[in-house]
């Protein structure tokens, strides 16, 4: 925590039902500024469902949820990215017929202005704008080194591996040029090699791109790799919050999400 | 998607969002002011607010009313047969159907083709009950052979295409089946043979035509059969289970192929029942009478809550109720003329209005889950 | 033709792909693939992302047809076999996510995994089967199964397979996108199922975990089988702890 | 790039097997198909399309039309059989005595459809209630010649036709080609008769086309004669270098491409400018319905094509426009008549159709893609209804409509109305433009890069910080006030609007010209609107087939049923589509140039540096 006064994010005693089952309980939590905040928990703990609730993409039932210290209630999903909330999704979502350079302009949406007119007088405004979005879209793909640019760019985002998709979407929510980052599982899928690659990604996304960031993940690797701080989510409610050393040894943690022999394999890796 | 629907909490909303909340209102507005309009004309047409509303109205009759109610609902349970086709395929598969509607006007022609040939024997008149089943068995045969064939030829083939697909390639068999017959049977409209008199009679204390209580009974017969169908055989878990999840369903060892024919049968075969007590109520037939049934009905099962097969019967008879009685009861109070040929307008207008206030129908959806994602 | 012995030597496997190949349109998804599973055994079959694995569990179902080749399933080629026949014949699979049926009860869900069988003894003993080794789906019967927690849901998912009575059983990426804890319980549940005497396939990422408990496995890429051994020779195989196990 | 150019042909020959054996065949396929070869025979003869197009000749006292039909069949049936699937890793064999065999019974079984009908014919009468099954029919079938000729000579047209077909497997590739084009160049320009001959009399050269077209329509013995040497000329050397040259152009690049492709338009436009100067006012006429739908096409095209919306209901725009058109600028007007000039009007009706856009689309678009469809039909039927109601007659003439609407007057320069049609032609062509400019530059926009979004994933999209609701509103509107052009030219076209002009069907037959040309293609919709409502004709307008007109509504609904099946992506469709709708095929195609990923492990780091 770098004992700025306000937090980035703060949620109120958030809580969302759906249909009578309480997905989120009167959960508590705040971010904070160029933070990096890793959320865990057992499958249903309702670590997705909160992630939907901050870029409103469900109802919440109570509470509040405050970026830079106003609400959030009341936005469509595209008004909070407009305030600087991008996501990614956990079985990767892509505009996968649209090319690779095209998904991360069509990113841009909400930073550009152009409309209808500017397209059809082919102003000199619109085409500079053009521009620069490209050159942004471009700018976010080279974070990944050569992966998706050059050739690629104009190849449809179907032909990438499963890797380079979560990479791509990772890019795509960077290029709404965000204040904060939402990563749902970001190495799922990946083998060994392809998520410590991308752990140290998401340490680079602070310091370089400045970006705030939460992310939920079940490789407890990458977990104590890169948070500042660990959320544990339970029944949809606040387990306990911390250094990752001080929760994965919180014998709540332990018998509620991590298991016995986890500590154990963790120990003798590192 | 939920968050389309389900308003969230706190107030601010876009420009699109208070001009539905706009026209809800509206909507509303419309139906209380029109039906305030239509007991004050009741009570008295020369008060006031009569006058304001509507000062050459006339009001209408107690028998007049129900007679109208009555024609509704046996109009609306024709809808609600139908629907449940569009609803049980929509469950299944996830689309609409579009060229149920068809099979529905297919069953109407094959009527058509045995009353006259039975008529021609003079079977019609002097034994109707027995040829009635002969023409009823007749059509549900053609309607279901008809619905069977059409998935497997045009929507088989498409299973697992982008959603819109199947759609576009409903609309194509509805325009081929519905030319289909105009060039086979030619364009004219073909008349059913005279009915008994007492099926044209009144009956009961509720004055009601006898084919209207056919309609009726028929409909609930068909429901209680497809109730026990789908609750309470293997066939009908088989159903729900494709329903649902249709590869894992296969994964279960169920035919995921012939629980989908299934489906198509059972839907054709209640269309065709719907064909044949059209034919017998209106007493004709062309080729282009199965498409604005067919559009009701699918509205039928939107308004009830698509792939619920209550809902569908009970969208029915909202549609079928609301299109006869609403003209009058709520457009002419106001001051329109000529009410009656709004008809299909305000049944198409209920269809707009439910959805705007409830839009996932009155009972809800039951969907697939890749469709509830 | 397999650098692993199988379990029991001479005998005929339980299933085998010989030489499968399969297609989707053009796209050639298995090339030439050959396995075999032996009564009694536990093997899994390791590859990323697009390798093939899905595919493989596909054809040995008959969701897809090969276009070449045969796929065995108890000394009998069931190339032109429906699902609902090998389900009878003695294979199912538990699907990756569990994929219940949501809106059915727990009831329904392991009723469906019967679907096909007729006697309604052998049924009912091996409902009681399943309470036993899942005490939990017991008190759970009436409720909606898309209630359940994530544990319970893996739970019925297993046992719903159970109820078709298989010789052998498929896992599909049993453990993707789990809690560390559940994976845990869960493959604590495939080797309980293992030990009261089922055959089991196991499709994994995780070869960590998956290569722990299984006896042989092979390594999939691009539809190729490219290694075949025992566990314990995989685990300690150069090429496969580089590209899977993240060790340079 | 796209599926089309894998199919064979196009890809570098793989090397063939030798040739099945004869009688080695897949004998249930042969039924099967076969069967319903013979079914669809059957089912044409008895629509009455044979007996119809008897009376148009294809080559005189040769062929009609009519046999064109069914002999057809038996010849593709025969070809089709000897299909054999290409996948990577199978073997394909080289053609022969199974490809002759499977195509001489298939070919057979097909045409004893027809075989069985006329011994049927002989024995039964049903023509109550099966309108066609008539003695003319049965003429037809037997060829004047009884029942028992009837009956062998079809067995015998079918096996020739199916041996034909299959024995078309055999030829290699460029005389294939060569002899189908022949046969389809042949077919072609009589189909366009009415528009060729117009064009040659035209340039002063009726002696030309009496040369070439009978009395009573179809080509002459010689005129047959020359065109199919012509075709089969120009198809044997010309297609390599049209290949050739589209290769080249697509290979230039910045300002050299859009010299070209400047160039292309240019010329298009010459040709569009000229041909109306050249035919006379009947096929004008023709051009100017044809427009009139390419515009409506191009409208629903940004509503469909490219924002992905199903709007069923679209002729409501062009009713708004037609009906806003009329009450400002005809004096007959019932209720109000300010007899605007055409293009004062025209604000109007473009002010008119955004606010009717936007109020019908308000409550719909937030709905699911089929919900949408449903309602925008509904909202389609009720503002007919409106229209004809005695409600609103006051305003807008119930079912009498308003008449005596004026012409487009230009500026004082010109009136056109529907007594000149190349006026009216040249009107439409200019809205054409426009509509072609507005959809290319809005698609390689911000605005259309977010429809896109929309038609792939709304949820995504709406994450990503793309107001769904606007930009989709947006489409629907821009889609609206195209149509309503349309709609405005037509009043003043035809000189009255009825709600008749109006129904829900107008909007099918729009989607279908939409989707048989090609979703989200400007080219592909400009030729299904030509083909379609040229060639066959609209919802009430004659199309060059008039013959056609009581069948056109179940050709229509066959091709859209087949185009779904077999291409769904259209005509000539865009690039995208063909991606969305062809994902696996992309990707093979994408990986055979080793362009996929194939990544598992670290095979990524050798996938992008083998490149870069």
């Amino acid at each position: 925590m770098n004992g700025s006064s306000v937090p980035l994010l703060e949620i109120r005693d958030l809580s969302i039902e759906f249909g009578g089952l309480k997905a989120v309980n009167g959960l508590n939590m705040e971010v904070n500024d160029g933070e990096i905040v890793s959320v865990i928990g057992p499958n249903g703990a309702g670590k997705t469902t909160l992630f939907n609730a901050i870029s409103a993409m469900v109802p919440i039932t109570s509470g509040d949820i405050l970026f830079e210290s106003s609400s959030l209630l009341g936005l469509d999903a595209n008004q909070v990215t407009a305030r600087g909330i991008a996501r990614t999704f956990q079985n990767v979502r892509l505009f996968t017929n649209m090319t690779i350079l095209e998904n991360v302009m069509v990113a841009q949406h909400c930073r550009t202005r152009q409309g209808a007119f500017g397209a059809l007088l082919y102003t000199r405004a619109f085409r500079r704008e053009e521009d620069e979005i490209r050159a942004r879209g471009e700018e976010a793909l080279s974070f990944f080194g050569s992966r998706l640019v050059g050739f690629r760019l104009n190849q449809p985002a179907s032909v990438l591996s499963y890797a380079n998709r979560r990479r791509l979407e990772i890019a795509r929510a960077m290029a709404t040029q965000p204040k904060l980052l939402l990563l749902d599982e970001p190495v799922a899928g990946m083998n060994p090699v392809e998520s410590a690659e991308l752990t140290r990604l998401i340490g680079r996304l602070r310091d370089e791109w400045g970006f705030a960031i939460i992310f939920i993940e079940h490789d407890m690797s990458v977990v104590r790799e890169v948070s500042d701080r660990v959320i544990v989510l339970n029944h949809g409610e606040l387990l306990t919050e911390g250094l990752y050393a001080d929760v994965s040894v919180d014998p709540r943690v332990v018998e509620a999400y991590l298991g016995q022999e986890t500590i154990v394999e963790d120990a003798i890796k590192s | 998607m939920i968050g389309k629907w389900a308003p969230r909490t706190g107030a601010p909303r876009t420009g699109v969002d208070k001009f539905l909340t706009l026209l809800r209102v509206l909507a509303v507005g419309l139906v209380l002011v029109g039906f305030a309009a239509f007991i004050a004309q009741e009570i008295n047409t020369d008060n006031a607010f009569a006058q304001w509303a509507n000062p050459d109205a006339t009001g209408l009759s107690g028998a007049g009313f129900r007679g109208l109610v009555i024609a509704g609902i046996s109009q609306g349970a024709m809808y609600g047969l139908i629907a449940l086709g569009y609803s049980m395929v929509y469950g299944v598969l996830g689309f609409i159907n579009f060229a149920h509607g068809e099979v529905f006007m297919m069953g109407a022609m094959t009527g058509w083709v045995t009353s006259t040939k039975l008529a021609e024997a003079g079977l019609w008149e002097s034994n109707f009950i027995g040829s009635f089943v002969i023409v009823l068995f007749g059509s549900i045969l053609v309607s279901t052979f008809l619905a069977v064939v059409m998935e497997r030829v045009a929507y088989r083939p498409l299973r697992g295409a982008p959603r819109l697909i199947p759609l576009i390639t409903s609309i194509g068999v509805s325009f081929f089946i519905q030319n289909m017959s105009i060039v086979l049977f030619g364009p004219a409209t073909k008349s059913y043979p005279a009915r008994p008199d007492w099926v044209k009679n009144k009956h009961t204390a509720l004055q009601i035509e006898g084919d209207k209580i056919m309609v009726i009974a028929a409909a609930a017969t068909s429901m209680i059969l497809l109730w026990y169908l789908v609750e309470r055989t293997k066939v009908g878990k088989a159903m729900r289970a494709v329903a649902e999840d249709a590869e894992i369903a296969a994964l279960m060892g169920i035919n995921v192929n012939r629980t989908i024919v299934t489906v198509f049968a059972v839907g054709g075969a209640f269309a065709g029942i719907a064909g044949i007590m059209w034919g017998i109520d209106f007493g004709s037939v062309i080729g282009h009478t199965g498409f604005l049934p067919g559009i009701k009905a699918f509205s039928s099962a939107v308004v009830g809550g698509i792939g619920h097969l209550g809902g569908a019967m009970v969208g029915g008879l909202f549609i079928g109720i609301a299109e006869a009685v609403g003209p009058l009861l709520i457009l002419e109070p106001l001051g329109v003329s000529g009410v009656s040929q709004l008809r299909d307008a305000v049944a198409f207008a209920m269809l707009i209005g439910v959805l705007l206030l409830r839009p996932s129908g009155i009972f809800g959806e039951r969907l697939r889950a890749e469709d509830r994602a | 033709m397999s650098d692993s012995t199988p379990a029991v030597e001479g005998a005929t496997p339980l299933l085998e792909m010989r030489q499968v190949n399969t297609h989707y349109g053009a796209v050639h998804a298995l090339k030439d693939v050959n396995l075999a599973i032996y009564a009694g055994e536990m093997v899994c079959l390791l590859g990323g992302n697009a390798s093939g694995k899905s595919t493989t569990l596909k054809t040995l179902l008959g969701m897809v047809k090969p276009s070449s080749g045969q796929v065995v399933l108890d000394g009998e080629v069931v190339n032109d076999r429906s699902t609902a026949y090998r389900v009878e014949r003695g294979v199912t699979m538990v699907p990756e996510n569990r994929r219940l049926f949501q809106r059915l009860s727990v009831r329904e869900n392991l009723q469906l995994g019967a679907y096909l069988r007729n006697d309604s003894a052998g049924i009912a003993s091996d409902l009681e089967w399943v309470f036993e080794l899942f005490p939990r789906v017991k008190e759970r019967l009436s409720q909606k199964s898309g209630t359940l927690s994530g544990g319970e849901q893996q739970m019925v998912a297993i046992g719903r397979a159970l109820m078709s009575r298989p010789k052998v059983l498929l896992m599909d990426e049993p453990s993707m996108g789990l809690a560390p804890a559940l994976v845990k319980q869960n493959f604590e549940l495939i080797e309980q199922i293992h030990a009261a005497g089922l055959t089991i396939f196991m499709v994994e990422q995780n070869a960590n975990m998956a290569l722990s408990i299984a006896d042989r496995g092979w390594v999939l890429q691009t539809g190729r089988v490219v290694l075949d051994d025992t566990a314990e020779n995989l685990l300690t195989h150069p090429d496969l702890r580089a590209s899977y196990l993240g060790e340079a | 790039m796209t599926a089309t150019e894998m199919r064979p042909g196009a890809a570098p020959e793989p090397e063939l097997a030798p040739p099945r054996r004869a009688l080695d065949q897949n004998w249930r396929r042969l039924a099967r198909m076969g069967a319903v070869a013979a079914f669809v025979e059957v089912f044409i003869a008895l629509s009455g399309m044979p007996v119809r197009l008897d009376e148009r000749p294809v080559i005189v006292s040769i062929l009609s039309l009519g046999y064109v039909f069914i002999g057809a069949i038996p010849i593709v049936v025969g070809n089709r059989i000897g299909r054999q699937v290409r996948r990577e890793g199978v073997p394909v064999h080289k053609a022969g005595g199974y490809e002759l065999l499977a195509g001489t019974l298939a070919g057979a079984v097909a045409a004893a459809g027809l075989s069985v009908l006329v011994a049927l014919l002989t024995h039964f009468d049903i023509r109550e209630p099966l309108v066609n099954w008539s003695p003319q029919l049965l003429d037809l079938l037997s060829f004047n010649r009884g029942p028992v000729f009837g009956v062998l000579i079809w067995l015998g047209i079918g096996a020739v036709g199916g041996f034909i077909g299959g024995g078309l497997r055999l030829l290699p590739a460029r005389w294939r080609r060569t002899l189908v084009t022949m046969a389809a160049t042949v077919v072609l320009i009589s189909i366009l008769e009415q528009l060729v001959a117009d064009l040659v009399s035209g340039v002063r050269l009726e002696p030309v086309a009496d040369w070439f077209y009978g009395r009573r329509g179809g080509l002459t013995h010689s005129g047959a004669g020359v065109t199919a040497a012509i075709a089969g000329v120009a198809a044997f050397f010309g297609r390599g270098r049209l290949k050739a040259a589209r290769a080249h152009v697509q290979s230039l690049e910045g300002p050299a491409r859009t010299r070209a492709t400047s160039l292309m338009i240019l010329l298009t436009a010459a040709i569009l400018i000229v041909v109306p100067l050249l035919v006379g006012s009947l096929t004008n006429e023709l051009l100017a319905n044809v427009g009139l739908f390419v515009l409506l096409a191009l409208g629903l095209n940004i509503v469909v094509g490219l924002a992905g919306i199903l709007d069923l209901g679209y002729v409501a725009f062009f009713a708004v426009g037609s009906y806003t058109a009329a009450v400002l600028t005809a004096a007959t007007s019932p209720r109000i008549n300010p007899e605007f000039p055409w293009f004062v009007a025209l604000i109007f009706v473009v002010v008119v159709t955004g606010l009717v856009g936007l109020f019908i689309g308000a409550p719909v678009i937030r709905m699911r893609g089929d919900y949408l469809a449903i309602v925008t039909l509904g909202f389609g039927e009720i503002i007919r209804l409106l229209f004809l109601s005695d409600w609103l007659s006051g305003w807008f003439g119930g079912a009498q409509g308003i008449t005596a609407i004026g012409g487009v007057e230009i500026f004082g320069l010109t009136t056109v109305d529907g007594t000149n049609p190349r006026g009216v032609f040249y009107l439409v062509l200019v809205f054409c433009a426009i509509a072609i400019y507005v959809s290319w530059r809005l698609e390689r926009s911000r605005l259309g890069r977010a429809w896109m979004a929309v038609r792939e994933d709304e949820t995504v999209a709406e994450a990503m910080g793309i107001n769904t609701v606007n930009v989709k509103l947006l489409a629907f509107v821009v889609g609206a006030v195209l149509g309503s052009f349309s709609g405005a030219i037509f009043a003043n076209k035809v000189g009255s609007v009825f709600p008749s002009s109006f129904l829900i069907l107008v909007s099918m037959v729009i989607l279908v010209v939409v989707i048989f040309g090609g979703m989200g293609s400007i080219v592909g919709v400009i030729a299904g609107a030509a083909l379609l409502i040229g060639v066959l004709g609209g919802p009430k307008q004659p199309g060059l087939l008039a013959e056609f007109s009581e069948f056109k509504l179940l050709i229509y609904g066959a091709l859209l049923v087949w185009m779904m099946l077999a291409r769904p992506e259209g005509l000539i469709p865009s690039a995208r589509r063909t991606r969305e709708l062809h994902q696996e095929e992309f990707l093979q195609d994408a990986w055979l140039r080793g362009e996929v990923d194939t990544d598992d492990g670290n095979g990524d780091a050798q996938g992008t540096e083998g490149r870069s």
